[in-house]
């Protein structure tokens, strides 16, 4: 085992796949001479050179797409978007033409991009670059949707999804990027579509993913002190989501709290809870409870007020537990 | 390149009768409500796809609009398929999932029509940029309209092949309209070969015939395979019918249309031919024959085939 | 009264307010010359004339920027969007941009911009033009999210939208455009952010929005045959929508459907059912029901069946009685 | 046009200091961690925003970029109600809710910083189309970076911009570098005026220096308000320090960073005015000493009011 930063974790996942298959490179904006803004890439230039590395010019749309004909043409490239908030430059690639194009030319081509995009608070960087838009593309059929809450996941997704034959939107977290984590030294993946408890209990189900697990497994600590045990999931994937792992839970616990970095209105705790009410809604002894920022534009003095964080999550939990059915 | 053999001169206008007798086809079976969806013809606009997909080989790549057929056909599409898809049958190309407006043959480099006006730039550009990456002579073909090149993807793709020397010719077959409205309201220039200036693309504007554009293109073609870059080739032509079938054309004008017609770069090209001896009038009646009766057995193979199963629907999302 | 189509309702909401508010202007592809791609703009240009009714190049991250900017010097634009798939070519206009300035810069600007566009099946048009993308902007703070399901509702709410100081998404529905409806001669308006009981029952309630209420009432009509009593929700506002007139119901009826056109997962629907789940889940006497389309892009051939049309309603009706909870 | 008058000349070497001081004060306070996010300055930069801004009216419009403080100060922002944004307090522009990238002050016309590059460019071009949909003669200014060049935005607005006639000046501060990488990563052109050959926008390249930026911003403006359409301005500057504050620069090398430095806009226009007599030593003692604290006096008001309070999140966000 190793210690590694979940940003230096990122770059190794992407160095090893591309050290196994000369197919996989790495587009965006400073990705090469700079190494990537958030320092992702760092080393992978004097590596792997600019036809591998490939600096663009600021485009997003243009260089999602061409990762699209470039995909469909046999390679398997990982676009890097600066800022989450910057993927609304090139929604258009990636709604109409990357989740699509396999479906729609009728199985002919496969997409095997990977699209990583970092979200949400932490730098103070206000309204146009803090956002968390995991919902959106968890609603768009023939993308999965995937979020790593540390080093030692962030490194195991990548390289799964590197490996994936279908369209990837890697989401990262910015206040992530610093986080310390112990690795193995040897290679290893974390596979796809698959949520893991990251804390057993028995008194409530936290279904979570990101940065909010880690808050929530903070939450579950100061809470065990006063004998709540919590049960704390990280979907990791969001889209397809594993139902079994969380109904599981719920049938265990029979209480229910989402929590995410986005926005609550109509977040992907949204679905979670609407797949509960649907399929187990027996299960269920209380009201369920939600975490998600307010909704208003992320702050930049009040950026600490804004994001939710362990505290949010410890109130919901309580709240749910106070309440019976 | 020069001038094209004799055979590929005959080839050339084989595919155009092939593409105009097919999208006569298709503008009577949609009539008919055959075909869904919306149907959009080139006629008229023939001489663009085929000049410059003689230079094309199975390997090479090509990205298309709505207005796509041609592009299609010229590049070898398999007409039965091709026809099924149309239908929305479920031997077509995507399983008659998505229509005319999707058309795509891996097999032959047809990486798909778009729905997205402006879309497949950008995807053409990533076929040009595979070709290089992997150092193949492959080389990529984007058409789009004149409208198209109001979009930003327009721009940020021809941007990145300039900057990165891909293989790739832009072709725009600027047919003077634009859904409903003429080219002054989408551009304060005369020739799209002016947007090729922002990027240092050499370009170059051609009339609407199949053996200029032929020359054209080869030119392109070449430079692109020679490692030397893209360039921008417009075509100007004049779109005959409607935006779709069943565009009524009020915005324009019936002796428009009229005069539209009287410009055909099939006929002229035919003409060309007898006069100068490459084909005789039979030679002609007999190619004409001929590809009506393929059109034929590919719309009846067409409408034999089945729909797909409901089920099929939920099938193939991802792999 | 007079009878009228929807499109020509959107038109009459349009050149009522042109004529009330010289500010007001619509600006879109082919718009004026041609009256707009469905029609809904007919007559507009010779009445008011290029300056008011303005064609644009094809360029839609352009012109609807250009809208915000417009609206923050005091105009009133309408944007036409043609297709709501193409809404993904100015998300960043929408989103970072139409929706933060009038937050992010301390309400200094106000920013009364309607964008219209149609979604939805109906054409046969395929996966790239079918598609039903209200719940992304639901997720974004400062959108008000409209949606009209009949030819009266849809001049009085886009009448109220343009009179509204807030960017409003204004969502129609192409198979609504030939809907033939009553309204009055004179002057009206419905306003944003209030729901509408359309039909009601004892039995179960169903919420929905745009063609889906139709077909909702479609199925309360069928089942009222049974004897089942079907309540009828058309919340008109997605954003923000009506939490009371949704929990009055259900507070009665204690059964809930959520029906949407757009695909199930990670819909509008999701957000009603979750805000329930938090806050009135002891109202609820069955797991709910959900309808929206399958999650595949939209088909060509098979657009009839992957549609969700009152057979797909009255089949969540059914099943949600069916269970106790 | 012609040349400015002495007391303009005056007027635009105080806003070139305050610019100067007023940036360099907020590193400073930036490295002290009294400002939070990210922080983008202009030094080196003055002279475009200065010899623009120098033709423009309060009623005039200008939205700009993320390194925006110097349009903003040469707009004529209130330099302590800006500080107090720049500081994410209760009385800043934005209520502290936003920062550096998105100063706006609605009464001079500043119609935005924007964290989205390229985003403002069309923005501009709406205020344009407002001016001239009112008949008013206000003129608007678009300022953006070469990088911003890039983006499809930049292209869709100038080509509307370019059909209408709108009364815009765009300007692009070429400053060789976009984040972390050179002009050569974004484009295959030498000069960014050759993007305007695209629109037939009339374009011209100037040095960093300001009379030559106030000639044909002159002229610009002038256009624009006689209804003769856009101009592009390029103004060839070059970034003394990093992309934002904190900016270690590896990608550039120290050389480089140091002979950015020699060129000094403003030490220049000093130097200038001292040889032609306009101003003496004395008077740029004064003029320095008087905007000196004039930004001392900025940032203690910012520094002493308060942060805004949590419940204020949550308002204003529907009217
Ligand atoms: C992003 C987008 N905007 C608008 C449309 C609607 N649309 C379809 S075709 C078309 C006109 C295209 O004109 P042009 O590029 O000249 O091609 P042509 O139809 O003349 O072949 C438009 C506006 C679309 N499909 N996609
Ligand atoms: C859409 C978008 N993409 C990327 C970024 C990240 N970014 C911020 S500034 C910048 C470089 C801009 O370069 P240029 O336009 O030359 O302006 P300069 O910083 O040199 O003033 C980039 C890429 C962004 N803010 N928005
Ligand atoms: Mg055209
Ligand atoms: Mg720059």
């Amino acid at each position: 085992m190793k210690d590694i930063r979940y940003i230096f974790a990122i770059k190794e996942a992407m160095e090893e796949e591309m050290n196994r298959d000369e197919n996989v490179f790495l587009i965006g904006e400073d990705v090469g001479l700079a190494g990537g803004s958030f320092g992702a890439s760092k080393g992978l230039y004097e590596k792997f050179g600019p036809e591998r590395i490939v600096d663009t010019p600021i485009s997003e749309l243009g260089f999602t797409s061409l990762a699209a004909g470039a995909a469909s043409c046999g390679l398997r490239p990982i676009v890097e978007i600066m800022f989450m908030d910057f993927v609304t430059c090139c929604m258009d690639s990636i709604v109409n033409q990357i989740a699509k194009m396999r479906y729609m030319f009728g199985n002919q081509y496969t997409l095997p991009i990977v699209i990583r995009m970092p979200e949400g608070g932490g730098l103070n960087a206000g309204p146009q670059h803090s956002q968390c838009l995991e919902a959106w593309f968890a609603h768009v059929p023939g993308l999965k949707v995937v979020m790593a809450a540390n080093p030692y996941d962030v490194k195991g997704l990548l390289k799964s999804a590197i490996r994936d034959d279908n369209p990837v939107i890697f989401i990262e977290n910015k206040t992530l990027h610093a986080m310390k984590g112990s690795i193995p030294e040897e290679e290893y993946l974390v596979p796809l579509g698959k949520a893991e408890v990251k804390r057993e209990g028995t008194d409530v189900t936290v279904v979570s993913a990101s940065r909010l697990v880690n808050e929530s497994l903070k939450a579950a600590e100061t809470l065990s002190e006063a004998g709540v045990n919590v049960e704390v999931i990280d979907l990791m994937t969001i889209q397809p989501w594993d139902r079994e792992t969380v109904y599981r839970s719920i049938g265990k616990t029979h209480r229910l709290v989402v929590a995410h970095e986005a926005v609550k209105q109509f977040g992907f705790g949204a679905e979670i809870v609407a797949s509960v009410a649907e399929d187990i809604l027996d299960e269920l002894d209380a009201p369920i409870g939600r975490v998600g920022a307010p909704f208003v534009p992320a702050s930049y003095s009040l950026e600490k007020y804004y994001v939710p964080n362990a505290d949010d999550v410890k109130k919901a939990i309580m709240s749910t537990l106070e309440r019976v059915f | 390149m020069g001038k094209p053999s004799k055979e590929t001169m005959v080839k050339m206008y084989r595919t155009m009768v092939k593409i105009r007798k097919a999208e006569e086809k298709l503008m009577e079976v949609f009539s008919k409500g055959d075909i869904l969806g919306f149907l959009h013809v080139s006629i008229g606009q023939e001489a663009a796809p085929v000049g410059i997909c003689s230079h094309l080989a199975d390997a090479d790549y090509i990205a298309t609009t709505h207005r796509g057929h041609g592009h299609a056909i010229a590049k070898g599409i398999d007409l039965k398929l091709a026809m099924a898809e149309l239908f929305g049958k479920k031997d077509g190309y995507c399983l008659g999932r998505s229509g005319s407006m999707h058309l795509a043959d891996k097999s032959r480099g047809i990486m798909g029509a778009n729905g997205i006006v402006g879309g497949g730039i950008p995807i053409a550009t990533g076929a040009a940029f595979a070709a290089k990456y992997r150092k193949t002579n492959q080389v990529a073909v984007s058409t789009f309209g004149e409208g198209a090149t109001g979009e930003g993807a327009f721009h940020e793709a021809l941007n990145f092949a300039a900057i990165k020397k891909l293989p790739i010719v832009y072709v725009c077959e600027n047919n003077g309209w634009a859904e409903f409205s003429p080219h002054s309201i989408h551009m304060s220039i005369q020739s799209v070969t002016q947007r090729a200036l922002a990027y240092d693309i050499p370009a170059v504007s051609v009339a609407n015939n199949v053996l200029e554009i032929y020359e054209e293109a080869g030119k392109a073609v070449e430079r692109a395979r020679q490692g030397d870059g893209p360039t921008l080739i417009e075509v100007r032509s004049e779109r005959w019918h409607g935006h779709y079938v069943g565009d009524a054309q009020k915005y324009r004008g019936k002796e428009k249309v009229e005069q539209a017609m009287t410009k055909d770069c099939l006929l002229d090209y035919e003409k060309e031919l007898l006069q100068t001896n490459t084909l005789k009038k039979k030679d002609v009646e007999k190619i004409n024959a001929e590809i009506g009766a393929e059109i034929e057995e590919a719309v009846n193979f067409a409408r034999e085939c089945p729909y797909p199963e409901v089920s099929e629907m939920m099938k193939g999302l991802y792999l």
